[in-house]
């Protein structure tokens, strides 16, 4: 089925020169280490926390409603640190889902309500179904459809992921439009 | 010639050994000591949504795709090799059903192309790894209990004995005696009844038993709360935890509990090997590891022959029992490990190509293979 | 419903939260933004060293047979507190050094002793108690013993307490006379 | 994407007569047809680990059973482990006197040990000493019933062999007297020699018969294992007792009590390439580099076959005509001529197979045996029923070429023509009408099929026979599910 509009109040979302549509009820901390690459979307209550340390994304990105963005730690003998949050193009982030991963390549789709644990390196290519657990430090191979909790590998993905992603981050973003102000 | 045969060992690709039981399914190579995965018998399927039993299928389409899917599973996730121009021992049950072994050889020889299927029966196989000439084989598994004698690496055919004594009725009737503890109707998983029965259950002596039937009642083992996602625990009373495997132990008119069929294949061998088998027993299957079933089974059986029928017609005095040299849910796996290797890579198989002629199997059940050739009916039959 | 927000010397508490009712706050503390506690049935302490990050929920629910004066919730030291977890009680007491994962969730029925870990996603319901450290993970409620309790935060508290002051609005401490939490709760009865 | 995340709404015919949404269907170049899953031969390429991502040469993987050496798996709850470092607490000299090992101790010595991040576990919980170095040296275990299974192995290998040689004996003694028992012992097991040997029966080969001279059969005996004296009055503790799946995932020990549980090995993943069946062409080669995700190879069907998509339908009433609005989109880098067709105006496909090279013909019959065989045997007839029948408009439609660049200009044209609702670039949007049988059941499934007739372009480079035609025409068909019937 394709795409249907979605539709969005027009005085919520501030547009960028790079086409980032980014809605004002988010919490953006530490805004100057939070870099978006261009045509993408930051729905209403997700946090990234670019206080704690950098978070990039690269284009066409999608973060959906009440999802939080944090960079992960990890304890050293003599402090914490805290690690910056790479995401590469093309992904999807599903409703309330949390994000603690080191890596999330291109190419991925990560559900609604997921929790991907501290340190995780998602590779390019992967889907993590709506609901699923990755506890920390779990490394998913490209091409791999993780689910469950903790999330097993359920099966492969086709090997046009790229091209489905594409896709779909695209025509979302296409069809991602302000109500028409009468 | 041994040159040659040396050389063409070495290019032979190590054959791999197949066991698909009913719950479990044992796969790895020749010549080792342990199945490379145990894995449930089922599979992702796409199309549908969810976990998959590969014996669960209507039409013999259906049985085909799943048993591409599963052998797909195992080799491509679990031993990681080309299923093509490699050999496979099929460890089966005697009582297989023909489509099931006629659909198995034609995904393996038409859709995985293998080079060489060795059609072996688990009796047989289980004797393999005793190295002993006579071996009683009962194997409790997933869906049945199997009674055959193995007399000098042949089965007796006519005294093999088959009931529906295994895991599943223990789980039925685990799942029974839940529901009354808890006084409502559980609907439990399948996973989680299993779960408890290893983790609780156990199989109580034949006096234990015995005055769990009377009106006073034993003093139960300790109760066991068993916490489950989302409910609040379930109560596994003590009298479950010891009556759960009661089931394999019911005698009723028709004498076909499990020590029962034991002695009946006993009672149909030949007079000269029955003392020998009951020398022999080996008890194998992944249920024989319930705590305490082996125990019972030998103290059923030393008092049953006591008793009639068989007091006067069993002259067997003495029970012994064997120990397999691998756990016991993997013996039938175990012994088709070493048969295939032992065979010089495995050089009993059926090649593809006489596969590919036939297009069938041969099977002792069927009359194409059991009627020696002189014989007067030979001629009648089709082929 | 009334406030009052006590928040003790060295905690770090975010502005973007949503406390109501009678809570303390420990020393050592975070609470990360978005974080939502509320004391309905009766006061929450919190103590020292706890770690409470975004979207959790701790809630002190109103029951029927509370006592009068209500009990407070106690909740130990060095508890962490992952995103999106809940927590719901009538009354009682959390014990220290435990683990609430990401979107845990743990009903009113519940007690938790200490160094415990309750598992990304899992939602506890049904009433039970938790012995110390005991693990649970996973969508069927896997239990098992861990041999020790769970390391502390204090390293991590040290850096959130450093660099959190830089990027967000935080509620100014405002008991400056350090005081264990029992006597500070004694000390403000509800009117 | 919507592939992934909604149930398959349109799925295509295989040339075997699966059905399957496009993106696991593939197109085989050289027979110019549509290739699935199940009616493709599936190949090991390499062997990686799926956690440090390393490659592991198949000789080495085969060595190594499978399994990664620097990575474990934890055997409680299957998750991988990670290796945390501690410094060892200079350890107090236990003898005092001993005044020179206080030297060494003073030193803080980093060791290691497994840990879990999601159930906790760690290596020390059954007490495996923490290691010095970070990745490996852990432990390993043998399996307690090798000796035993290598004894028999022997044991037949070397009746086998006796075997062997006394056949080759007979044979050149020619002795032709092979009786039926033997022909029977010989068919079902290592009997022959076996049966000697256990009547006490003389081997004539002293050389291979050490191995079955030593052997002594398993004994049984009178004792079996008896319920542990206390299992009536023991509380059971839940957590001390491994699950089954515990359990299997060390199918040597299969680990009773929780004490028992050791790291497992993890398992290494393989990269699969992909070859049809037919022409044994590849359909997907993968780039060796498992952090990779381009393939040398990827002919997919995504990218070759028109994809069909429904935009939206109205609901499907019995007796009725739906409207029913369709995408197509050329994935090709050609422009494409298409016509939609009743499924069963399909022209039948051998005709065109039937002029064929000499070279063509030759390959076929070398591999006869294969073809008659393994691909026939696959194939199946198309199981679908459809519940409604698609007008199909009479005219070709005409689909330009994917151009990467052409998403920048957002005009779409409207066309006049009430079939073509839009088009852009090289995308058009169909509005077809849908009759519905009067006697379809509210609540049934609707669906109808349609089939493509399109030109294909091959870019295969031009082999040694210059008279590979270039233009083809292809036909696929379609399977749309519409939901269900509203009487």
């Amino acid at each position: 089925m394709e795409l249907q509009d979605t539709y969005y109040n027009k005085s919520e979302y501030v547009e960028t020169a790079s086409g980032n549509k980014v809605s004002r009820q988010t919490v953006l901390c530490g805004s100057q280490n939070i870099v978006l690459h261009g045509k993408v979307i930051v729905q209403s209550d997700a946090i990234i926390r670019g206080d704690l340390a950098n978070v990039k994304t690269g284009r066409f990105c999608i973060i959906s409603k009440g999802s939080v963005i944090r960079p992960p730690f990890k304890k050293f003998s003599k402090g914490v640190a805290f690690f910056p949050l790479q995401m590469g193009d093309h992904v999807f982030v599903g409703e309330n889902t949390v994000v603690n991963a080191a890596v999330v390549g291109s190419y991925v789709y990560i559900g609604k309500n997921v929790v991907i644990g501290r340190r995780c390196v998602l590779k390019d290519c992967c889907m993590i179904e709506d609901n699923s657990v990755l506890p920390a430090e779990t490394v998913v191979p490209s091409f791999a459809r993780y689910s469950g909790s903790p999330a097993r590998l359920v099966t492969a993905l086709p090997e046009a992921m790229p091209d489905l992603m594409t896709e779909f981050t695209k025509s979302y973003y296409q069809h991602f439009l302000p109500t028409t102000v009468n | 010639m041994t040159l040659y045969e040396g050389i063409a060992l070495i290019q032979e690709k190590q054959a791999v050994v197949l066991d698909l039981g009913s719950e479990y399914t044992k796969f790895g190579f020749t010549g080792e000591a342990a199945p490379r995965c145990i894995i449930r018998s089922e599979f992702w399927c796409t199309t549908e949504r969810k976990y998959k039993k590969v014996y669960d299928y209507k039409t013999p389409e259906e049985l085909y795709d799943n048993l591409v899917h599963m052998l797909h599973l195992l080799y491509f996730r679990h031993v990681l090799v080309n299923p093509k121009e490699r050999k496979v021992v099929v460890v089966e049950s005697l009582f297989t059903p023909t489509l099931f072994r006629e659909t198995l050889a034609k995904v393996l020889f038409t859709h995985y192309e293998v080079s060489g299927v060795v059609w072996a029966d688990s009796p047989r196989l289980c004797a393999l790894t005793l190295g002993a000439p006579v071996a009683l084989v009962v194997a409790v598994g997933g869906r049945e209990a199997e009674v055959a004698a193995v007399v000098h690496s042949c089965v007796v055919l006519h005294a093999m004995q088959t009931q529906p004594l295994a895991a599943r009725a223990i789980h039925a009737s685990l799942a029974e005696l839940l529901d009354e503890d808890n006084n409502t109707k559980l609907n439990l998983p399948d996973h989680i009844i299993e779960d408890i029965k290893v983790k609780t259950c156990f199989v109580v002596g034949r006096e234990r038993a015995a005055r769990w039937r009377s009106p006073s009642w034993p003093a139960a083992a300790c109760d066991v709360a068993y916490p489950v996602a989302g409910r609040s625990a379930i109560a596994v009373a003590g009298r479950t935890r010891e009556l759960a495997a009661e089931v394999l132990f019911a005698r009723d008119a028709e004498l076909a509990s499990l020590p029962d069929i034991v002695l009946q294949c006993i009672m149909q061998c030949p007079i000269d090997a029955r003392r020998e088998l009951a020398a022999n027993i080996l008890v194998t299957g992944g249920t024989a590891t319930l705590p305490g079933l082996k125990a019972r089974l030998a103290e059923e059986l030393r008092y049953l022959i006591t008793q009639p029928p068989y007091e006067s017609r069993l002259h067997v005095r003495e029970f012994r029992f064997h120990r397999a040299p691998c756990p016991e849910n993997a013996c039938a796996w175990a012994g088709g490990a070493v048969c295939g290797a032992a065979d010089g890579g495995a050089a009993r198989a059926t090649p593809r190509d006489a596969y590919a002629r036939a297009r069938r199997l041969p099977d002792w059940v069927c009359l194409l293979d059991n009627t020696p050739p002189h014989h007067p009916h030979r001629d009648n039959l089709d082929i | 419903m009334s406030y009052n927000i006590k928040i003790q010397p060295g905690g770090t508490v975010c502005e973007d939260c949503t406390l109501e009712g009678d809570i303390t706050i420990g020393g050592g503390t975070v609470i990360h933004p978005r974080v939502t506690i509320i004391a309905e049935g009766g006061p929450i302490i919190i103590a020292e060293y706890c770690i409470i990050e975004e979207y959790s929920t701790i809630i002190h629910k109103k029951s029927d047979k509370q006592e009068n004066p209500p009990k407070p919730l106690f909740i130990g030291a060095h508890n962490v507190f992952e995103v999106g977890c809940k927590l719901e009680s009538p009354c009682g007491h959390v014990g220290e050094s435990n683990v609430f994962e990401c979107k845990s969730f743990v009903g009113v029925d519940v007690k938790i002793g200490s160094g415990c870990v309750i598992g990304a996603a899992c939602q506890l319901t049904a009433p039970q108690t938790l012995v110390d450290n005991t693990v649970i993970w996973g969508s069927e409620h896997h239990i098992r013993e861990a041999l020790e309790k769970q390391p502390s935060q204090l390293l991590q508290l040290d850096f959130l307490s450093k660099v959190m002051p830089n990027y967000h609005r935080l509620r100014k401490p405002n008991v400056h006379k350090r005081q264990p939490s029992r006597q500070s709760q004694e000390s403000s009865p509800k009117p | 994407m919507a592939y992934l995340t909604q149930l398959d709404y349109v799925k295509y015919i295989c040339s075997c007569g699966q059905l399957k949404p496009i993106t696991s269907l593939y197109f085989c170049r050289h027979c110019l047809k549509i290739r699935c899953g199940f009616c493709i031969c599936h190949e090991v390429d390499s062997h990686y680990c799926a956690n440090c991502l390393e490659n592991m040469p198949s000789s080495e993987a085969r060595l190594k059973k499978n399994r990664c050496s620097s990575c474990f798996d934890c055997p409680s709850c299957f998750h991988t482990l990670s290796t945390r470092a501690t410094l060892a607490q200079p350890r107090q000299p236990v003898d005092p006197a001993g005044g020179d090992t206080k030297v060494e101790n003073k030193q803080p010595k980093k060791m290691y040990y497994l840990s879990c991040f999601n159930c906790r576990w760690t290596s020390r919980d059954v007490g495996i000493p923490d290691q010095p170095v970070a990745s490996g040296g852990w432990p390993e275990r043998a399996n307690p019933f090798a000796t035993r299974i290598n004894q028999l192995l022997d044991y037949y290998k070397a009746i086998a062999l006796q075997e062997k040689q006394e056949k080759l004996e007979r044979e050149r003694k020619k002795f032709s007297i092979r009786g039926k028992y033997i022909t029977l012992t010989d068919k079902t097991g290592l009997t022959g020699a076996m049966a000697r040997n256990i009547a006490g029966l003389p081997s004539n080969e002293a050389g291979s018969s050490s191995a079955i001279a030593n052997f002594v059969a398993s004994q049984a005996s009178e004792e079996v294992e008896q319920l542990p004296d206390d299992i009536y009055t023991k509380e059971v503790n839940l957590k001390q007792i491994t699950s089954m799946p515990q359990r299997l995932a060390s199918p040597e020990w299969q680990p009773a009590s929780v004490a028992r549980l050791h790291p497992v090995a993890k398992l290494l993943s393989v990269k699969r390439s992909q070859r049809c069946r037919a022409c044994d062409h590849n359909l997907t080669k993968p780039e060796y580099n498992p952090g990779s995700i381009k393939f040398k190879i990827e002919l997919l069907a995504y990218y070759h076959v028109p994809e069909v998509k429904i935009i939206s339908h109205e609901p499907v009433k019995p007796g009725e005509k739906t409207a029913l609005l369709v995408k197509l989109t050329n994935p090709t880098g050609h422009e494409m001529q298409l016509r939609l067709l009743q499924p069963e105006d399909i022209p039948p496909v051998e005709d065109r197979e039937e002029p064929r090279s000499i070279e063509k013909s030759l390959e076929r019959s070398l591999n006869l045996e294969k073809d008659a065989s393994a691909c026939r045997a696959i194939e199946r007839p198309p199981s679908y029923a459809a519940s409604s029948v698609v007008a199909t408009p009479v005219g070709a439609l005409t689909l330009a070429q994917r151009d990467d660049a052409a998403e920048y200009d957002d005009d779409t044209q409207h066309d006049a023509d009430h079939i073509i609702l839009w088009r852009k670039s090289n995308k058009l949007a169909l509005r077809l009408e849908v009759t519905t049988d009067a006697s379809a059941a509210d609540g049934a499934p609707a669906s109808t099929a349609f089939a493509i007739e399109y030109s294909y372009r091959n870019t295969v480079p031009p082999s040694s026979t210059a008279a590979h035609h270039r233009d083809h025409t292809l036909y696929t068909t379609v399977l749309l599910d519409l939901g269900k019937v509203h009487a």
